[in-house]
């Protein structure tokens, strides 16, 4: 995909969708992989105060280049806490006490809830996934929630075979009915473009599509009949600035061949 | 009062037959070395304990030592998927793998009521999930003074924890920093405990972010430079990622799984 | 996202009559200046919240500042009786004390359930003593794996928690090292913060043992060298026994006590 | 009182009486004021390797001379490892993993049940005692409890006003009942003697005098019949070695007025 002289990949348009709804001096509580490629993309553009928390205790990190894993040396040498995962469940998460959480899914329903646990009947599973790991409390007590997720029929499905990560239940009063205290899944960011909530019903609607894609190319892509907001917007293009910035970050890890 | 021996008299003195073990370390410490250790041993029936079943327990399930997995996410981290732990869940290969799943907030704190002398935590988690579903360790209790519903789960007491770290000094005091994870608890919540450091000194200096695990506390402590490859020690060494993404390579088949038993295990 | 303000204006702005107040320092970094600006600016009707009401409080409390405390136990470390303290349980003097108290066990783990976002703690606790008796937010829980009968503490969060600390950045990030105590998880549980430190400067170089308390998560931060004094601030300055042993006089009588009021708070 | 050469008083034969009942190779859960110097003093002669833990934090703590409070500084600069309070409490007390659990009293029973908070009615009380602090649960939790404390009608009383630490509650069995799970007060160590609780009644037996001192001096200072043990022994006075060192611990403190 070309736009605006640079030409991007549809993954690095999603990275700087991605980035660019952290808001400065927010906290982020961050996961690998895209959420991690997001936050920092965003710390070094136009949020220079977010505040990182990675799942394995470094609080505040700053790393130069992307980590690898949530666990890298570059984390603890440059947060400016460290403290013990019991500690980050405990005193930071669960409070609601962070503003934002980056999720990702492999699959997705309408109510943004999500499964990272299997697909398949759980006892003879089709796949086993690596499980719920930090989403379900993520999803329960950060403020709001972005997830990051490839759109596709596979993962924007129906029905999820497992209820990992609670996004909005089964729609409106279903979060207080359970006890979560965050908002929930406030934008789902994909490959083509950006979802929200509505407010009514819980229900995800398209409200951003990115660059070059159409109604019928999210359509095709979803397991539902998905709604389309009345004043459906196109994503701007990454410009030079982000795209240069997040080649830069990658280029500086040992980037993984998969997430 | 720890005793400072070798891997192999540490791991054949604190390991049997059916224990429940917990190799712990947040991607950061990872007592890979001691993983190999039990592999070598051909201890069976484990019951093996870990938030992140990574590389090592990818090692030990697909060595055929386990029974039993109790987890929250397992993955090879940044790569992909863990082949052997996949294998085993959905083809039961080598032996069929129970699974006890919960949250990393659900594990971390069975560890830390473990460690608490408590025979279970209290936490705001997995409400409206469906891991109660799977999951039997997963209740709920009330709060008497506000009537509020939480999650209960039951305290982790590992027969065994082994842990790496950087340092230990010669009456067995051991010294850890950097992600220092869960690693306190877990040996602290076990009846017996190994941890295996990059080497042993004559003074632990204070160091900026540091855990003291005092001897008196602790079972065996062995010398193990390295003992976290690939995975890492702050300090010493660092994470070595393009293994991680080599074992995904290795593990995808059983047969390219089994020589590298043959010839990095077992030779 | 901290504030640096004066020690003034961060009393002024958090603290306010009726609220809950915790101050805490286990012996070391006790926000004693912090103290003295609540008795200056005439604060009543507190609840004050701290495991070990030490001269701190006994002030507060001849001052006519709070109309209860929450507390573990109310000593001069190392010397005696708190006199102030004592004249108004046992004299109601110069305002009737309304007691609330727990063991150091319960009153750490209220403050860690305060700062997790949980109603309660719980602990093995209490069990067998007269505390229940007298104070009603001790109440038992039930195992629901085990059946086990556990003691269970309400959560603190205090209005205000007010700590001292080594020092801080430009940007709030405090750091303290030394005796931690329960200062971050009092921190951590309250609505606001105030913390005091001895200097701000321009980086916080790790120390060995230091607690990082991230700006963002603080209220205001006030510099006030020796604001622990007659505590004391570990790499700044020294415990003053002397000055504990002397309060032992000043405040064993209301006159003697009025006198230092008006000489060292008031003047 | 003198003896073997040296003179000294009942309160450092109390001490060293203290310091003598702790074994080499235990920990030791210290409060300030007589606990400290006797574990400090045991420390110094033949306990070289006792692990002292302070309910401050300090873990493994080596004082060079003897702290005031529970807090002074020396104590962290001696430190194996420096814990915040709620870790004292929950990983390292209430797990019994701490040996012995060293306690005062203003009021003790024959059972060993300790009052610290008030004397008088709780309500309109005569004296307000500090309170409990960590006594209930180091009286819980410790593997055995060592009571030091001087020994009068005041102090060994018919019945408490107030219990803050269970001993032996009301005799056998009571502890078990309860869920405490450490062993109890194994010795009651006072100016005039040693206390031991009787295996079948849980009550405390005199099992030994210092020198000097004879039963009827204890029975006087007793508020119930006191039972005396039939091989009743006498304490050894402190060593010119015990009462050197206990002195020179004490020359290097500022030392409290009272306690």
């Amino acid at each position: 995909m070309t736009c605006d002289g640079l030409s991007y990949s549809t993954q690095e348009m999603m990275a700087v969708a991605a980035a660019r709804v952290l808001r400065d001096g927010t906290s982020c509580f961050v996961g690998i992989g895209l959420p991690s490629t997001a936050a920092n993309l965003a710390r070094r553009i136009h949020a220079p105060h977010l505040a990182l928390i990675y799942e394995s205790g470094a609080v505040g990190a700053r790393p130069e280049h992307l980590p690898l894993s949530i666990g890298d040396g570059v984390l603890a040498e440059t947060a400016e806490a460290v403290i013990s995962v019991p500690e980050v469940f405990n005193y930071w998460l669960q409070p609601g006490r962070i503003d934002i959480g980056f999720l990702g899914a492999a699959q997705i329903d309408r109510f943004a809830n999500i499964n990272t646990t299997v697909i398949g009947d759980y006892a003879e599973p089709k796949v086993r996934l690596p499980g719920a790991g930090g989403a379900p409390e993520i999803a329960a007590s950060c403020r709001e929630v972005f997830v990051v997720v490839s759109q596709n029929t596979r993962t924007f499905v129906e029905q999820l075979d497992f209820v990992t990560s609670v996004g909005h239940g089964t729609g409106p009063g279903a979060r207080a009915t359970l006890g979560l205290r965050g908002a929930g899944p406030t934008k789902v960011i994909t490959d083509l473009g950006v979802l929200c909530p509505d407010p009514d019903t819980g229900e995800l609607v398209l409200t951003e599509v990115h660059p070059g894609v159409d109604i019928d190319d999210v359509r095709a892509a979803t397991g539902w009949e998905v709604a389309v907001a009345a004043d459906l917007r196109t994503t701007p293009a990454p410009s030079d600035v982000e795209l240069g910035m997040l080649r830069q970050l990658e280029n500086a890890t040992g980037k993984p061949s998969d997430a | 009062m720890a005793e400072l021996v070798s891997l192999g008299e540490a791991v054949q003195e604190a390991v049997h037959d059916g224990d429940t073990v917990a190799l712990e370390g947040f991607t950061h410490l990872i007592p890979v070395a001691a993983g190999r250790e039990i592999i070598r041993r051909g201890l069976r029936d484990l019951t093996l304990v870990r938030m992140t079943p990574d590389i090592v327990y990818d090692q030990l399930i697909g060595a055929g030592c386990a029974r039993k997995l109790v987890f929250s996410w397992g993955g090879n981290p940044g790569v992909g998927s863990l082949h052997r732990f996949r294998d085993a869940v959905e083809n039961g290969w080598p032996v069929p793998l129970e699974l006890e799943e919960h949250s990393h907030a659900g594990m971390a704190n069975r560890y830390v009521a473990g460690a608490s002398g408590l025979p279970f935590a209290v936490l705001r988690g997995y409400a409206g999930t469906d891991l109660p579903s799977v999951t039997s360790t997963i209740k709920q209790v009330t709060c008497p003074f506000t009537g509020e519903q939480l999650a209960a789960v039951p305290a982790l007491n590992p027969d065994v924890a082994i842990v790496h770290a950087q340092r230990a000094d010669r009456s067995g005091n051991v010294q850890l920093w950097g992600l220092i994870g869960v690693q306190k608890e877990a040996v602290l919540a076990a009846s017996r405990s190994i941890v295996t450091v990059e080497e042993v000194v004559d003074e632990l200096t204070p160091m900026p972010g540091a855990v003291v695990l005092p001897g008196w506390a602790l079972g065996y402590v062995a010398e193990v430079p390295g003992g976290a490859h690939p995975s890492y020690a702050q300090g010493y060494s660092e994470r070595d990622n393009a293994h991680y993404q080599s074992w995904d390579a290795i593990s995808r088949d059983r047969e390219s799984f089994d020589a590298w038993l043959r010839q990095k295990v077992f030779a």
